[in-house]
């Protein structure tokens, strides 16, 4: 049991903003008073510290074989020592981190879950083990859908039953949490070195278009009523223009409706808000896209900001990661998967004083910004724009106009006239930066005992010394920014597991997964599945993950 | 049983049926049936020869790794995830070398990835899509006997329906069982990988004047020939084999043909893969890729992991005689390495954990049994392009699993080191 | 009279087939012999089933003849102990010894075949 | 200057990151710089006799350091000479001062070496002046002269610089190389794949690629990155 005092409470879920409150936790639940006995409590005083849930990544590839194989192409990343073997494990990693490395710097940060964002569904048993391998966290993955053979044969079909029982089918398969949509027919079209790039354009071979496939699956995905909405990387990533994709892409989300969430979450927009037509005249399409999100009520986005210093980009839209190799001339790895999905691999880095990467910069700014806090989540995309150890900076950065107009100093001053972050006054509060970490990505995701402390709530805290009462975050920047980066206490599960940035103790979080199958009819989609299983190079019987491989499944059954 | 996970090879095919009566296995090659045949097995754990319990043998394993300057943990390709992460953890805690048979296999196309990248693709696209197949320095009529059948030759997919659809060329110093049944043979003289592969990228990319009449034993014409195959494919995959990565150029050679194959992709769609021995050698690199950011060759003397297969490979841990003990799991190096790395083997203990009795047992101070992946334990394995499966448990047995003798082992190290 | 090639090894099927049973008659069978083309064997005069001695910088072995098609100058040994008596063990750097490509001397011998054990003793 | 020398036959290696810079120290600072043997850490003075002679900034090795790692790592400036052999990494990021070695160099001896002057009197390992792993450019100044022969993989991915093998050298020189010079007096294998510029000068025999194009500067190549390096035959 654990009763922290006196802190300094934002809660944005429960609409606390800045009160001062005791938090109370037994079992790993946030609880009322009346049921702890404060004589056995572990105290923890939190008077004039900030008292939040622990942070929630919505959006972050930290397991599989995209960031194995990016490990194993960059040496070079490894370098870094974070931690020396001891009671603790090795870890080391600049960007990219190994397991170990990327649960102790999220615990460090105050950050208590974080979900892989794309796996293919035949190799989640590698992002299991992985994810199984990260200590201190709470995590799920999203299994691809939108360039898989058998879900365009069911949308060809019209055939909604059939796509909703495949879509059941697979996250149950995968142990995966929701339905991750990646250049729809775009990585299918890479099979013979081609790729989409209208929503209208018809997959080679395949009598669908990318509208099509989002359509189908948003209206499987919100039939089925799973917790997350379809979560789409768009049609042309990485290309100036591509803002207009990005903007058709979101206009499908128009006509359904979910009381509890979004019906379509967009990733990492930066990378979809370009506007001109070549990289000499590109610039900035966020404000547009923030005010087509802000119009609607069923749309809700993340960043993707990127972080000046190295990345490596990695998605499973691997048209565009060869696109990025022919630009950059840079190392270049692909992995086309069955008949399912593909991927890439480049390794970048982000420099203040190029012209492209700064206007990326304040695009993924402008977008955090210019967005209704409550629909727009804080996300670099890692390892694509950066590292997540840098939210801090982010979160700085939305809270002062003073902080960025230093920073807008330092970068390539073609910033000014392609994008219009310079005229930007916009200074988010605390309580919109916490949302933006905490409840909304929660909210996003539909965790409903996440990024919040509200009786029932998982006791995922972090405690942060920063007196918000008494902190000026338009001009004290760079103490906002520190107290970010070092958690004072990160509480995971009730459970004390750091303690100003120094590791505690090892715990291993929960992976969840959703089970949908009480839903549908599995057995009509079946047949079609084994017909087609002719074509894997598995045998239909080893295709998936059993729960029992796991090493805390947390099953969230959809009924 | 039906669909019985195969652990041989790295093609890890997963559609055996077993027959528990017979105790064999049907629609496995040679291979795959010796791997469920009944053979000769390490009875007891042994310490100088003599039978001990497994606590007494384990014991005094990790006293002899506890007190090395510098252990040297190898094998791995034939076990476990669940047993490689153990061991990784070990290796890091111990303060030794991690170290596992990709370093005399396929290790130089790590190297290759790590200066090129490596753009690959499943088996399964191979089998769909790949109307070009290149096995260059690979066999697998030998080495992965029904590759050609699941996966590539002949293997019916989606798009390339049959072995007639599919043109299969073998590019190798002989005339290898593969090479019978290709459509072309390109015989090249040892050692002339990496010029042959300039070659064709100079020919590729309008650069043929200042290709000489000709390279490594092949003719000008028979190169441009190829160089003509190769970008008319539709989709066209490069699957090497041992003969690329032992030769001389070794990760050269993989490198250069990665820029083949990157320069291909400007014009179609190529693809290029390893033929991975063992079969969950793809494991014991991505296991501790994950665990600690490297492959292999990873030395932990700092209490942190560094890499360099220049110095921690185990050939040249042993070759310097800069390791002080050796734990050797699933692997047999004694039989496997240069005469002058087991001869450094000779001189220091060595703690063997196999199911099998090999050269290496002949020289361990200790060694402890183990259950056989795939037939008697569970795990998970990696196929040579990195799909998953997991291995199934097909009968009882009293042996350990390597997991639970790496747990129990990692437990007293970790009680030892406090 | 002896014949200067280039020595290669690697896997075969009956190789692989008993590597799990190193210590068997079979093994032995499988990685103790050296195949060479028909113009070399007929060279040193060989019959199948008589002995050659490999010598290389690297040491020497002495291994059952066989027949093979293979290109002239290039003879293999199945890899496995006999075949790592020769190979070159320098890495250049890369870990990854020279299993492939290594020049060697091939003589005729009535000198015997070690059994695999002799030939750890003599390691 | 001081003068060190092995007082035991090492079991395992040792790894010292020992730099002319100590030698402005004195002796019993010296014989507490840490140094790892094997997995344990201990002190310079537990494995080694320290003497000090004189104050000029300078490091004697005395006897065999063929098993003494890293070496004259990232030293800026002074002197270095070891009397026997040394091991991996020697020199490795060094900004400038002198190596002297007079017996033979082990492996990525002068990796990445940005200035200064390594001189080896015996043979010399692989990957001399190159890349790191993962790393983009290697040697990009000073100069390495190997007066005996030496391996495999030298100045990959050189940017600046001049290595120069008196002996024979082994194959695969200059690949991806930038600028620089690589001169053997020997012969060697493969020089110059995918060279974009720079210059090796070969007295020798070697195997020129089939993509360089013969010119009166010489085999210019590698055609495949448009590359203007040049091989020539001296």
């Amino acid at each position: 049991m654990l009763w922290i005092k006196n802190g300094i409470v934002v809660d944005p879920k429960n609409k606390i903003n800045l009160e001062k409150m005791d938090i109370f936790v037994k079992n790993g639940k946030i609880v009322p008073e009346s049921e702890i006995k404060k004589g056995d409590c572990k105290v923890i005083d939190a008077s004039g510290k900030l008292v939040v849930a622990g942070g929630v990544d919505m959006h972050a590839h930290i397991a599989g074989g995209k960031i194995n194989t990016g490990r194993t192409m960059r040496p070079e990343e490894m370098r870094v020592v974070r931690n020396i073997a001891g009671k603790f494990r090795a870890s080391v990693g600049r960007v990219l981190l190994t397991a170990p490395a990327i649960g102790y710097e999220y615990a460090k940060m105050g950050y208590t879950t974080s979900f892989e964002a794309a796996t293919p569904p035949v190799s989640s048993l590698h992002t299991h083990e992985e994810l199984d391998s990260i200590p201190m966290i709470d995590k799920a993955a999203l299994p691809v859908f939108g360039n898989w053979h058998l879900v365009f044969k069911c949308i060809e079909e019209k055939n909604i039953e059939k796509l909703k029982a495949l879509v059941a089918w697979a996250i149950e398969r995968s142990k995966g949490f929701g339905v991750k949509v990646v250049n729809p027919g775009g990585v299918e079209a890479w099979m013979y070195g081609g790729n989409v790039k209208n929503l209208d354009d018809q997959v080679p071979g395949f009598g669908v278009t990318p509208r099509e496939i989002i359509t189908w699956l948003i209206r499987a995905n919100e039939e089925l009523g799973l917790p997350h909405s379809v979560h789409l990387h768009c049609n042309n990533l990485g290309v100036p223009g591509n803002y207009q994709t990005t903007i058709e892409s979101i206009k499908l989300a128009k006509g359904f409706k979910n009381e509890k969430r979004q019906v379509l979450h967009v990733t990492h927009v930066q990378f979809n808000a370009y506007s001109g037509s070549s990289w000499r005249d590109f610039g900035s399409g966020a404000a547009e896209i923030a005010k087509l999100v802000n119009s609607m009520d069923n749309v809700t986005i993340d960043m993707g900001q990127p972080i000046f210093g190295h990345a490596t980009a990695m998605t499973g839209d691997a048209p565009f990661q060869f696109t990025l190799h022919k630009l950059l001339g840079a190392r270049w790895s692909n992995k086309d998967t069955e008949v399912e999905t593909g991927a890439g691999i480049v390794p970048i880095g982000y420099l203040p004083n190029n012209p492209v990467h700064a206007v990326q910069w304040a695009i993924g700014l402008e977008l955090g910004l210019l967005t209704e806090s409550d629909k727009v989540a804080l996300t670099t995309d890692y390892p694509n724009g950066g590292p997540f150890t840098e939210y801090p900076y982010i979160m700085a950065m939305l809270m002062s106009k003073k902080m960025r107009e230093g920073e807008l100093k330092k970068v390539h001053q073609y910033v000014q006239k392609a994008t219009n972050l310079p005229s930007i006054d916009v200074e988010k509060t605390l309580y919109e930066v916490i949302h933006m970490t905490r409840s909304l990505p929660a909210r996003i995701l539909g965790l409903e005992n996440k990024g919040h402390l509200g009786i029932g709530a998982d006791a995922d805290i972090a405690i942060y010394n920063l007196n918000p009462l008494e902190t000026d975050f338009s001009n004290g920047f760079e103490k906002v920014y520190k107290a970010f980066k070092v958690a004072e206490f990160t509480i995971k599960g009730g459970e004390v597991i750091v303690r100003n940035g120094e590791l505690l103790k090892e715990v291993y979080g929960r992976t969840f997964w959703v089970d949908a199958r009480k839903k549908v009819d599995l057995e009509v989609v079946m047949q079609d599945v084994k017909n087609y299983f002719q074509y894997y190079s598995l045998q239909l019987s080893n295709y998936g993950v059993e729960e029992r491989w796991l090493k805390k499944p947390e099953r969230l059954e959809v009924v | 049983m039906q669909d019985i996970v195969c652990t041989f090879c790295g093609s890890v095919c997963d559609d055996g049926e077993y027959d528990l009566k017979k105790k064999s296995v049907k629609k496995f090659c040679k291979l795959g049936s010796s791997k469920f045949a009944e053979k000769e097995r390490i009875k007891a754990p042994m310490i100088d020869g003599k039978e001990v319990s497994y606590e007494e043998a384990i014991d005094k394993a990790v006293e002899i790794l506890v007190n090395a300057k510098r252990p040297l943990l190898y094998g791995w390709a034939s076990t476990a995830n669940e047993a490689i992460r153990l061991g990784v953890i070990l290796a890091e805690k111990l303060g030794g070398v991690y170290d596992q048979c990709a370093s005399v296999c396929h290790a130089p196309g790590t190297l290759a990835t790590i200066e090129e990248g490596v753009p690959g693709g499943t088996l399964g696209s191979v089998k769909n899509r790949a109307d070009v197949v290149v096995f260059w320095g690979s066999n697998p009529m030998e080495a992965h006997p029904r590759h050609g059948m699941r996966y590539s030759i002949s293997a019916k997919g989606l798009l390339v329906k049959d072995r007639k659809q599919r043109k299969v060329i073998v590019v190798d110093v002989r005339p290898t069982k593969t090479a019978k049944i290709a459509d072309i043979f390109i015989q090249i003289k040892p050692g002339y990988d990496y010029a042959i592969f300039s070659a064709l990228r100079a020919i590729i990319s309008g650069n043929a004047d200042a290709v000489p009449s000709e390279v490594g034993g092949v003719a000008k014409e028979k190169l441009i020939e190829l160089a003509d195959i190769m970008k008319n494919a539709k989709y066209g995959a490069i699957l090497y084999g041992l003969g690329v990565t032992q030769s001389r150029g070794r990760d050269r050679n993989v490198e250069n043909a990665i820029k083949l194959v990157q320069l291909l992709n400007r014009t179609t769609r190529w693809i290029i893969w390893p033929m991975r021995g063992h079969y969950n050698v793809v494991g014991a690199g991505e296991v501790p890729a994950w665990e600690v950011g490297y492959q292999y060759a990873i030395d932990f003397s700092r209490g942190y992991p560094r890499f360099s297969p220049a110095e921690f490979s185990a050939v040249e841990v042993l070759k310097r005689r800069d390791c002080d003990a050796a734990l050797i799991v699933a692997s047999d190096p004694v039989a496997h390495f240069p005469r002058i790395a087991v001869q450094h083997l000779k001189r220091i203990p060595v703690i063997q954990i196999d199911p099998y009795p090999n050269m290496t047992t002949l020289v361990a101070k200790i060694v402890i049994p183990s259950a056989v992946y795939g037939i008697e334990a569970e795990g998970t394995a990696y196929r040579m392009d990195c799909i998953p499966l997991r291995l199934k448990k097909i009968i009882e047995t009293n042996y350990w699993t390597d997991e639970k003798i790496l747990e129990e082992m990692l437990r007293r190290v970790e009680k030892f080191k406090g | 009279m002896a014949v200067v090639v280039e020595l290669i090894t690697g896997r075969t099927l009956d190789q692989g087939a008993t590597v799990e049973e190193k210590l068997t008659e079979e093994y032995f069978k499988a990685v103790s012999y050296i195949e060479l083309n028909q113009e070399d064997f007929k060279q040193l005069n060989l019959k199948e089933g008589d002995r050659v001695k490999v010598t290389t910088d690297f040491g020497e072995v002495v291994v059952f003849a066989k027949k093979a098609e293979l290109p002239k100058g290039v003879v293999f040994i199945p890899m496995g102990p006999y075949a790592n008596m020769v190979i070159d063990p320098a890495t250049d750097g890369t870990g990854m010894p020279q299993f492939k490509g290594i020049k060697a001397k091939i003589e005729k011998t009535e000198e015997k075949v070690k059994t695999i054990k002799e030939l750890l003793e003599a390691i | 200057m001081i003068i060190i020398k092995p007082k035991i036959d090492f079991e395992v290696s040792v790894e010292a990151e020992l730099t002319p810079e100590l030698a402005t120290k004195s002796v019993e600072e010296v014989k507490k710089f840490k140094v790892y043997y094997g997995n344990r850490i201990v002190e310079l003075g537990e494995l080694f006799e320290i003497r000090k002679e004189g104050d000029d900034k300078k490091l004697v090795f005395e006897g065999d350091f063929s098993r003494v790692k890293w070496i004259g790592t990232k030293m800026v400036d002074g002197e270095i000479v070891v009397k026997g052999s040394v091991g991996a990494n020697c020199g490795a990021f060094m900004k400038g001062g002198r190596i002297l070695v007079e017996g033979n160099a082990d492996d990525w001896l002068g990796i990445e070496m940005a200035g200064g002057e390594i001189i080896v009197k015996g043979n010399a390992g692989n990957l001399i002046g190159c890349a790191y792993y993962g790393d983009a450019v290697g040697m990009t100044g000073g100069r390495i002269v190997i007066e005996g022969n030496a391996g495999n993989y030298i100045g990959e991915k050189m940017n600046g610089g001049e290595i120069i093998i008196k002996g024979n050298a082994g194959d695969f020189i200059g690949t991806e190389m930038r600028a620089g010079v690589i001169e053997i007096h020997g012969s060697c294998g493969f020089v110059g794949g995918d060279m974009r510029g720079g210059e090796i000068r070969i007295k020798g025999s070697f195997e020129l690629l089939p993509t360089f194009r013969k010119t009166e500067k010489g085999w210019v190549g590698d055609v495949n990155v448009k590359g203007e390096g040049v091989i020539k035959q001296i």
